[in-house]
This record gives structure tokens, C-alpha cells and sequence, in this order.
């Protein structure tokens, strides 16, 4: 902390400054890589960051194991070869793996339940980071409770690795639902179902308050889980996400270079469905990733940490 | 007849600056509408035009692909004033060197010759806060929002708006503004002011 | 409402006013009573004010089929013959009735779990009412959710009816235990622990932050259900208890009027001892109501609207 | 040599006015200690005595009962400064009548010959926050929390500190206040500040 | 026992001198090794004392059969290769195994869940031994049990062989609850709470008393198990541990001299982020053990002589 | 203006000195301060230093990583008074051998230029209690508590403080002093004591 001025003082790491970091990601595309050459593909493609692991989602789910942060050399070295802003994953629960991460630079901190909770009670206390930080949410009620520990941005869980998109569209669906449900309440100005419906999300009442107020989310909400395809990303958009996360759909398909710019395409210019076309006519469907129908599945990522 | 202010909506927080023109607007009680614009065809109907926050590498080429990137152009050297907001600010000048990662070849709209350091007051965890004034436009302690902010190291035929530990954060050629701060962040609506009133201006 | 003033506005119904109320009962006894002549009995007892009912508890229990409201014609009499503070029963969620004591002018109202239930799930928001509302509650958690809703004033709930103390001591040491545990935890300064705490609760993050603050219930606290002699009311108070609730204690025991004046003044002089003594020997043990055992009851009052 | 300021407790609020009493001592920066007092033995010891708000009758009951009505009334005949609140006001007086109840015979300490009236404002709906001023002590527009509060109707020689509507609220007989408010529940020190000063004189 | 001197006598084996030794090893980090080699690495890494084992816990649990104490000849090679003190397993309730270990000069015995019991029912009375003795726990309950048998020093058992130190956390934020939980009894001056606890605890109402008095461990407490990262060791050592026990999570990755070497770096700078996110440098993720996810275990070591 | 006295806390047994140290410190009735210290920063600030028991060569290495073994020479070498503790003696000394490993090189401070060895009662098994006595700075009868404890076999020109069996366990060289006994695990203070008067005389 060296700086000379006139006469006043800096201020770091407030929720202005977290928070004005995810609305620059706003109507952009985050891709998981993990080597520098997939990074600058990423870059290339047009996104507008990158997230950092040593497996990709669906081999996670294959290796079995205990999956942790990725190794910190790998961070730095996507951290000098890219200029977009580069995030990394860290365990549930794992205060020292954030501390960690904050130390290496990374401008976000994704408090995953992709990787092996430390944790499954305790989620980190994130106003105590410096860091942005952000978490996963299959509902409102998630939503708001990673809220309360200082998240400054949300994302669907989805289903990872899977390719399938129905899971997170079921659960973006189901915050636009709630959101609707205590905003028609608050407006009814009945307090009983609203301090009702605070306990059934065991938040505080304020919180519900603001939000049904606001309308939407008081933090930027991206789509993640299962995206795929062009038509996936674009849909989910319309839905009224700020933006998309992709995992294995990128670059386990066999055309991971078209298929990350077609994604990207597809973003940006979601209500022109004739670029969405064009995006769309990139992909070959017999190169995409074989999916997994949720029904069978054994392992259900979406479910850790959920209790708490 | 009232005048039209576009905001470039490609990529990057677009509804913090609608929302601060509008608050603005309303402020001065001009008479002016606010445009969220992305098209070619959209961007050649306004009177000025404000490329927010986000990623530069990003706003450049998408913008590029649609072909927005033309008309921005050809309206600028006709005269359009325009806001560039740090990523902005990025492509408004002609080259650009990253404080680690040195040299990028990114697509830029290249009118401003000046030299830039892109997060040259290091990564988000160095993002900050602090007053800042541009006395030569009669703003004085405004509270400057820096997230992964670039700096101009040398300037050319350029007037200097304000400075921060020795580093350029401000400029004006024309009717081209850069900033490496994000006004609309914050509650201060003074530089949006100002800017409404530049469209004024170049209109009549 | 009519007043003639110089040139500012008087406030009512603030929360200062309420609590304020519940402030002037402190270290007192308030009695259960059914006709005018118990009213004046329980006034010259020295309790500091009288709780109005058709059937006291332990006959309540005994009738069986529905429970509602005492009659209106009733409640205006003893208004008229006591000085004292004068409180009633409404069924749990019945805003109606509530309105309608409203409507006679008492001086506080009780959301009851003595009578039968109207809506178990939604208890009344009180925050809209003028007079202030007491609730029951068996742990820190029932509490905190009451005072949420606008509880000006809050005490156990025993076992109503049954004369046997003990579930009153359980209650209250629950509560202390469970204020012990976050106050503990607040000085330690670990927010993780914290808001999961208040998670368990089901209430918002910063009236557990206060509480644990202060040490203690925001609002006045008062044991009631199954007090039936003075080393009873003693005890109690000496868990730190701010006052005593009697209900079928006193006027279904043969020797009312002793019973009343003793436990008044072993609720005064409890930490001495040789008074509580002195008032143990003004009654007489075969007079006491005959209790019941709590672990046979069929009908367990206390359940009622537990799970809201 | 310290002065000990002593609050009744048999019946009421007392740990308001403990906490008042402290916060105003530590503001006139003096030499003061605060003690909950109950026994005879223990209210013999004081310089000075507050009388909490709570229900008259109670406390009227109880303090005959232990005794500590005997010694309450020598060191008041001794000069000893007291403050009554509400209940403890209606203690003080040597008559009191209830608005719907009419005459009542409750033990008092009748020190002070006015016709009181309780419950003069109704019953606990009516309760209410005003303004009020004390000119006669140097205090303006304090803010007075009503609450069941009795009126003095008629007043024989006492000297009238504050009225509301008309109806006496506050007395002043020499070093014996009354008010049928609470100070104790607001965050204004005035009234107790005044009185620690009153029990510094009346020591030295 | 030759001596000569002017006119006293000298003590042996007092609980001075044992726990004494534990406390030269505090902000340190303990190894197990099996050979000459990987000893003389862990020394040059900076750890404290070296543990010797015939098969590091992971292997231990893939072989099966009856795992006993390493053998003699190995230990005295190590003890004559390194100048940092030297630790040996023996089999829970195995008094000769100890008897031989303290015949062969250890500085330290570990009285192990890894190995085959001999008898769950008795853990051996170590009040008898010259030797100082560690011992595992997995709460307050289990570390006092064994303090009470002479232990000089604790540490928490976690899972071994995993490489998830999920349990570890589960286990020092276990201790540390009921540390305070006794301690605010014991403020509290609730003598009839204490004597409670002590009870559940099945330990004598003294040490209860003491421990609560003090506010911690009356012996030093390490942590122990599935402990793989340089992050890990750090946390752990911010929820306040001792030191750091690391089994198979070093010598079983690819790249252990560094791994040695960061972890303990992390260990001693645990409260400096940034040494510490150098020494996560150090490690790269895909060298690392693949761990066990303890939910699927078969084999759960933890519970060996858990109701003793 | 009170002293501060720094325990070096790189790893050991920190909290048993800081107790000691403040325990004499309220005997002496002094004005000092105890401080754990850690980073050059730190030391540099401190009056004395503790080395305290534990592994000498992780000591070593640890505060050769974080430079803080640099200062320490420094301060040494400008006359800051040291007392090392068993660990610490060996690291303040120029050379050490192991009974059973012979020859170590870990990095040391070598201040004293003594030749010691390492484990010389043996291992852990022969740790014990004895009685010794420093006359010639008036201790008589000290409970030292001897644990894997070096022992110095041949002693440069410094003043030998004790003995035991023949061994030189305890010396002074100007503002150095040096035990392989830790008089912070007995209830006896005197060697604190000494230490502390030695912080200040070299104060002032």
C-alpha cells in the first residue's frame, strides 16, 4: 500500500467494488479451461474470462476422488498469457483455499460444489475477502443465503457435466418463479406471508423485503451447468440470465473453437435470432459431447452443501 | 428537437449508465431520450454515444463482427461526441500494452494517440476508491471508482482532465472524453452532466 | 382521539410505548380469573394485573370440544371493577378477535395456546395493533420469531392446566442455555457459527446479532404454566425471570386468597429466603390443586402452533 | 467522599433508571455510585432516593410489609432528596382517585397534599410520547413518554414544574420531585442530571 | 543409571519432562516415513520429528490383514541418520510393543489407530512409561480420556490415508465447541452443569474443572489426518492447532521433497497469506495423492477404540 | 520509557517464556513489555530477545527464509542482549556435532565460538531434573530442567555459569547468555529475572 496524494484516503474491497466487478461480465461468456492454449482459445473466441481447473467438470465426475483448487503455478501462467480477467475454484467451506487464491491475484473466487466440500455445514464468510467471490444457487432461497455471507454474484448449479441443459433451465426458472411470488406479497403489503415465506428461506426478513422490492436479484446471475449448444446459451439468456458459464460443452466437444466462438455469438446477440442461426450452423450435432439423462444419474453435485 | 444519447450495448454494464443519463437528464431537465443501442442502423440515428465498462478485447470484436465498429467510426470523425468509460477508453486509443502480458494486437478504434497501460494499478484486488478532481471542467473531489483500471502513461496532443499518483486517468480531445474510472458507479452524476450537456452543445 | 395542543403531534402505539408497558409489570404477578369477585381477590393479593377467561385451564382440559373466546359482556365488567391493568385470551391467528378485544379496550392482549387454534401455520402480525400482545414461547427460537411479528412482552409456556412446574423450569433453562450458547458465540467473533445459528432459529441474522449483544431477550420475559406454590414462583424467578404468570394455581386450590398473597410476596422477596419461608407457610399442601403428570397428558397445549 | 444514589426495587423498572443514573454521572464527570436498594438497613445508607415507575399498589403493599415505608419517610423528613415516577409520584401524594374506578384507599406515603386523578389519559391504548418543557429548571422541550399516566388535578403549595393539556405534570416540593412521565425510557439525560446535582447540594 | 555429583537427585520421566517435549515441537510439522532416505528428506524439509511405519496409512489400508509395529532395526537406522527426534506406532492397548519401543530410545510413541488393536477395550496405562505417549481424538471426550491415562500430548485423528482432511476439520471444530461450551459453564460458576458434562464425558469432574479454568487443551494438540496441501495445514492451524501430523498425504505424491517443504513453510507462516500462497506454489495438484471420499469408506480407522 | 523484550516465536515453545517473562517482570515491579515476534520488522524493534527451546535446525532455516536472521546479527552485533534457550544456545554457537550423527551443518549464528555437543545426556529417555547452581551471578540451587539438552565439551574464552557433571551447561560472553537447561518450564524465576535486569542496565 504505497501511494502519495493531496489529502484523502483509498478505500478496497467494498461491496461497490465486488459487486462492479461482476456487472462488467455482464451479457459475456466464462469458459473453464485448463491449459494456457485453451485459455487463449477462450480469449480468441470472445470471452470475457476464464475459470481455472486441473479436470473439466465431466472428468471430475469420472475420476471420482477428492477434487481440490487447481495447482497455483497453472493460475499464473493463464494469468500472464490472458488479459480477460481469470477465476479460479476453491473447496466449500475451505476458508485458507480462498486466502490462498485472494494471495495468487485471481480476480474472482468460485466457491464450487464441483470440487470436494471441506465443509458442508459452514459455507466461507465472504465479507471478510477482499476477493469477489461467487456461489452456485438452485434456488431463490440459496440465492439469497450466499447473499447474506457476502456473494457478489450467483450462478445456477445446473447439473455439471452432464451436457444436459434441463437443470438449469428448471432452475432459473424457479428463481424467476419465487422472485415473482414475494414481489406479488410485498405488493399485496401482507407481512404474515411474508415474514411466512422468510422463514421457509431461512434468510432475514430485510433481505426479502429489498428483493421483492428490486424485483430481481440484488447481484448479477449467470446461467451454468449442461450448456451445450448455441441455442442452449441463447435461450438461457432470454430467460433473463446476465450471462454463461460453460463447462465440459466447450471443450469436450470435438470443435471446441468454433463451438466457443458460435457460444459466444450466440450471447452477445440473443435476440437476433438470425445471428443465433448463423451461430447455430458452426456446430455439427454428431461432434457434440454425449450427454447424461439426469434421471440416472449417481452422483448429484447439485446436492452438496444444499443443506446448508 | 430532442436529442438522442446512445449507450453501446455489445458487452459490459449497460444499465448502471442508462440509469445515471436518465437520473442526469432529469437533473438538468434537458430535453433528451436515452438509447440502448447495438446495431449499425441504431448507432447512425444518435447524437451521442457512450461506450461503458467491460471487456475490451470482447466489446472490440464483437462490435467489429456486426459492423458497428464502421458507422462508430465515421460518426466520431463527424463529429459525435462520445464517452469512453475505461474499456472504453481502451479502444479509443490507438494502442495498447498489458502491464504483464505485454504487447495485444486487439482490435481498437485507434483515435486518440496515446499510450496506455492496461491494469496498470494491478488486478482486482487492487481496485479502489478515491476523490479525484478535473478542475479544468469545474468538478472538484469526485469519487473515482478504479476496477482493474487502466492508466495513460504518455500522452499525446491531448488535454489532461485529471491525474492520480502521477497517472493520467483523464483526457479530452474534442468531443471525445476517456476516463479510466467508472462514473457510473457511483451516486455523483457530475461527468454525466457534463456530458449531456457536450451532446447539447455539438447539436446546435 | 381528541387533543388540544400547542403546535407538535403525540405518537401512539410505538414500540416504546408497548415494551414500555410490559416495563411497569416487572418483579410482579399477574392471575388467571373468571368472574369480578376473583378480579378484586387477585387486586388486593397485590398482583399487578389479571388475565380474564370463561373456563380456567385445568377445566378447559376437561370439557373437551371447542375452546373460543371468553364472552364480551364479562370482559367489560371487570374493566369496570379493578384498577389494575385487565389482559384476555385470542385464539391463535384469529385476527378477528383480536380486533374485537381491540375493540374493548383492554389493556393487553394474550395469542394463546389454551384455546383451540383458528390457523396454526400463520400467527398474527402485530406490529399492526395499538395494544400490545404477549406469546408463549418454549425456546429462544419461538421467542425471538414472536418478537419478529411484534410481541411487546414474552413467556414460557409450561404446560397450562396441570400444576406441575416442571416444564416451566425446562423451558426457561432452555432459553438461557441457548442465549449462553450465542452470546458465547458472538464473542468469539465467528460469523460462520453465527449465522448458522440463526439459521436453526428460522429468524434474521441481526436480531440474533443483538441478542446476543444484550446478553438477554430484547423484551421482557415471564414464566408461566403450572405455578402452583411460592418456593415455585421463587425458583423461577431466581432462573431469572422478569415475573410470574399464575393460572389455574390459585383459584382452583381451596385457600385462594392466602395462595394468592403468598405467591405475590415470594415473587417480591425471592432472593430472601427466610420470606419465601414465611410465605410457604401461609398455604396448606392438601389444599393445592391435585396436578397431573405431564408425561400422561393426551392433550398437549404446548404443541399448538409449534411448528410456525 | 462519594454520594450513594439509591433506586427503590421492590416492584417496576429499576434497571432503567440504574442505567440512566450511570450514564448521567459519567456525563457531569462526578463522584457518584448507584445501589439497588430493598431492606431498611440498605436504604439508610442513601443520599439520595429514586421511586421507579410500576403499580402503586404493589409497591405500596411491599414496602409496608419489610418495613422500609418507616425509613423511607424519616430520611425524607431529614432532607433527603427523592424522585418519583409515576407510580412513585402517586406514593408521594396523600390522596388518589382512579378515572373509572373512583376513590381508592391505598397505602401512601402523603408527603405531598394534591388530588391526583390516575389513568387521567385513559387506559394503555391512550398512552403517548409529547414534547413538554421545564422552563422553571432550565430544561426545553424534553420528551415525555406517558404511559396509564396519573394527573394532579389540584396542587396545594407545591411549586409547578411542567403541564400538558392543561393538567399538572411534574411538581417540584422542595427536595421532592414528582412527574407522572418516564425519563427513565428516553434517551435525554436532563431530569436525571438535575437531580444528581440536587443530591450533590443537599450533601455538602 | 550412572551418576556422580555433588548432593542431590535427579528426576526422571515426570510429566514435565514429557510434556516438556511435546512443547519443543509446537508450529511443527511431524512426518511419517518408512525408509532412511525419505527421513533425511523430511529432516532437510524443516520438519520437527519423523514418524516411522512399515507402510504409509494408504498403503495400510489397501493391504489388509494385521498391520503391527514397524520393524526395530528400520527405527534404529533412522535414529542414527537424522538429528531430529524419532516416533514410532504401536498397537492400541499393546503394553510390550510399547515397552520395546521405549527399550529402543524413541523420543516419542504413538499409540495408534492405524495399526491392528490388541485390545479395544483398555488403552494402555501410560503413567508407567518414561517415554512420553501421543494419542488420537476426535473430541474433548475422547483427549481428556486419554490425558487421564497418562498421554503427554494429543492429536485429532481425521481420517488416515485419505487424503481428505474433510474429518480433520469436523474434528478440531468438534473439540474446540466443547471447549467453550465448558468454559462458559464454568464462568457461569453452574457447578451442577459441570458435574452434567463431566459425566457425559466419562472423565473425572477435576480435569473437567481444570481444562475449563484454563480454556484449552492441558497438553499440546496437533492435527492429524488426511491432511495433502500446504492450504490445509494452514487452516488447520488457524482453527488453532498445535502443530501438524502429515501421514501418506507427502511421501505418497510424486513431488514430495517440495511438498515436504511447503507444507512446512505453511505450517510455520500459517498467519502470513502470502508465504502461504508461495508454498501452495510449490505443490501442483496433479502430483497429489488421489484421495478417498470418506462417505464410501469400508474401513473406518476413526472408530477403533473409539469406546474405550 | 519501557523496554520491550522479543521472544523469536519462528517455532518452539513461545507461550511458556512470554508467561515467565511477564511473571518477572511483576516481581521486578519494572517498566517493560513482552512481545512475540516474528518478522525483521519486529525484531528491529525490540531491547532483548529470547531464543527460545525447540528444533535448532528448523529455527535455522525458518528465520534464514524470512530474513530475519540477518537482523538478528545485526542487533547482536549492536550490543541487544540475548538469551538462548537450549536451541537457541545452539544456534548462537559456531559449530555443532551430534553424539550419535557426527557432524551437522546447519545454518548458525555463530556468536560463540564453543564446541558443543548435541544429545550429550542422550535421547529423550535421559532427559531429567537436577539441581545446579550460578553463583557467580547469585543463583544458588536452580531446578534445571535438562531435555535432549546439549552439552558444551570445550569453551572458547567465554565465562562458564555452570556446570554439571563436569559439563558446561550454561555461559555468558558480554550480553550473550546461553543455557541448554529451559529455566521456563520451573516455577522459578531467577534467570528471567536476571535477564530483564540485564535489558535494562544495557537500556541505559
Amino acid at each position: 500500500i504505497s501511494e502519495k496524494s493531496e489529502s484523502s484516503d483509498v478505500i478496497r474491497g467494498s461491496s461497490t467494488l465486488k459487486r462492479g466487478f461482476a456487472h462488467m461480465l455482464k451479457n459475456g461468456v466464462v469458459m473453464d479451461v485448463t491449459t494456457v492454449e485453451q485459455a487463449q482459445i477462450a480469449e480468441e473466441a470472445g470471452a470475457v474470462s476464464v475459470m481455472v481447473l486441473d479436470k473439466l467438470p465431466s472428468d471430475v465426475r469420472k475420476a471420482g476422488g477428492v477434487a481440490r483448487t487447481a495447482s497455483i503455478r497453472i493460475i499464473e501462467d493463464i494469468m500472464d498469457s490472458v488479459t480477460i480477467p481469470v477465476m479460479a475454484k476453491c473447496r466449500i467451506g475451505h476458508v485458507n483455499e480462498a486466502l490462498v487464491l485472494q494471495e495468487t491475484d485471481v480476480d474472482m473466487i468460485d466457491e464450487s460444489e464441483v470440487l470436494t466440500p471441506a465443509d458442508e455445514l459452514r459455507h466461507i464468510w465472504k465479507w471478510d475477502l477482499t476477493t469477489p467471490v461467487v456461489n452456485g444457487a438452485r434456488s431463490l432461497a440459496e440465492a439469497l443465503r450466499r447473499v447474506e455471507e457476502g456473494a457478489a454474484m450467483i450462478r445456477t448449479k445446473g447439473e455439471p457435466g452432464t451436457g444436459n441443459v434441463a437443470e438449469a433451465i428448471t432452475h432459473i426458472k424457479k428463481v424467476n418463479d419465487e422472485l415473482r411470488a414475494i414481489k406479488s406479497i410485498y405488493d399485496s403489503g401482507d407481512n404474515q406471508d411474508l415474514v411466512r415465506m422468510s422463514r421457509e428461506f431461512k434468510v432475514s426478513y430485510d433481505i426479502v423485503e429489498q428483493t421483492a422490492k428490486l424485483g430481481r436479484l440484488p447481484v448479477v446471475n449467470f446461467a451454468a451447468g449442461g450448456i451445450a449448444t448455441p441455442a442452449d446459451a441463447a435461450y438461457l439468456m432470454s430467460l433473463g440470465c446476465d450471462g454463461i458459464f460453460v463447462g465440459s460443452g466447450i471443450f469436450n466437444a470435438n470443435d471446441a473453437p468454433e463451438r466457443a466462438r458460435a457460444i459466444v455469438l450466440a450471447t452477445t446477440f440473443w435476440d437476433e435470432t438470425d445471428k443465433v442461426k448463423e451461430a447455430q450452423k458452426m456446430i455439427d450435432e454428431r461432434q457434440s459431447m454425449l450427454g447424461l439423462d439426469v434421471k440416472t444419474l449417481e452422483l448429484r453435485m447439485q446436492d452438496r452443501g444444499g443443506s446448508a | 428537437m430532442s436529442a438522442k444519447i446512445g449507450i453501446l450495448s455489445v458487452q459490459g454494464d449497460v444499465a448502471e449508465n442508462a440509469s445515471s443519463l436518465i437520473a442526469s437528464i432529469a437533473d438538468l431537465n434537458e430535453d433528451a431520450t436515452v438509447h440502448v443501442v447495438k446495431t449499425p442502423e441504431e448507432i447512425s440515428q444518435m447524437d451521442g454515444l457512450v461506450i461503458p465498462g467491460g471487456e475490451s478485447t470482447t466489446i472490440g470484436q464483437m462490435s467489429l463482427v456486426n459492423g458497428s465498429q464502421k458507422i462508430i467510426k465515421q460518426k466520431v470523425e463527424s463529429g459525435m461526441p462520445v464517452l469512453g468509460i475505461c474499456a472504453g477508453m481502451i479502444l479509443l486509443s490507438n494502442n495498447a500494452s498489458d502491464k504483464v502480458v505485454g504487447k495485444t494486437e486487439q482490435p481498437l478504434f485507434d483515435f486518440l494517440d496515446i499510450e496506455l497501460e492496461r491494469n496498470s494499478f494491478g488486478r482486482q484486488r487492487e481496485s479502489f476508491e478515491a476523490n479525484i478532481s478535473m478542475d479544468s471542467i469545474g468538478i472538484s473531489n469526485f469519487n473515482g471508482v478504479f476496477i482493474r483500471a487502466p492508466a495513460i502513461s504518455s500522452a499525446g496532443d491531448v488535454e489532461v482532465l485529471a491525474k492520480f499518483n502521477e497517472k493520467i486517468v483523464a483526457i479530452k480531445k474534442g468531443n471525445i472524453i476517456g476516463t479510466s474510472f467508472h462514473p457510473e458507479l457511483t451516486e455523483d452524476l457530475a461527468v454525466h452532466k457534463y456530458f449531456v450537456n457536450l451532446v447539447k452543445d455539438s447539436k446546435n
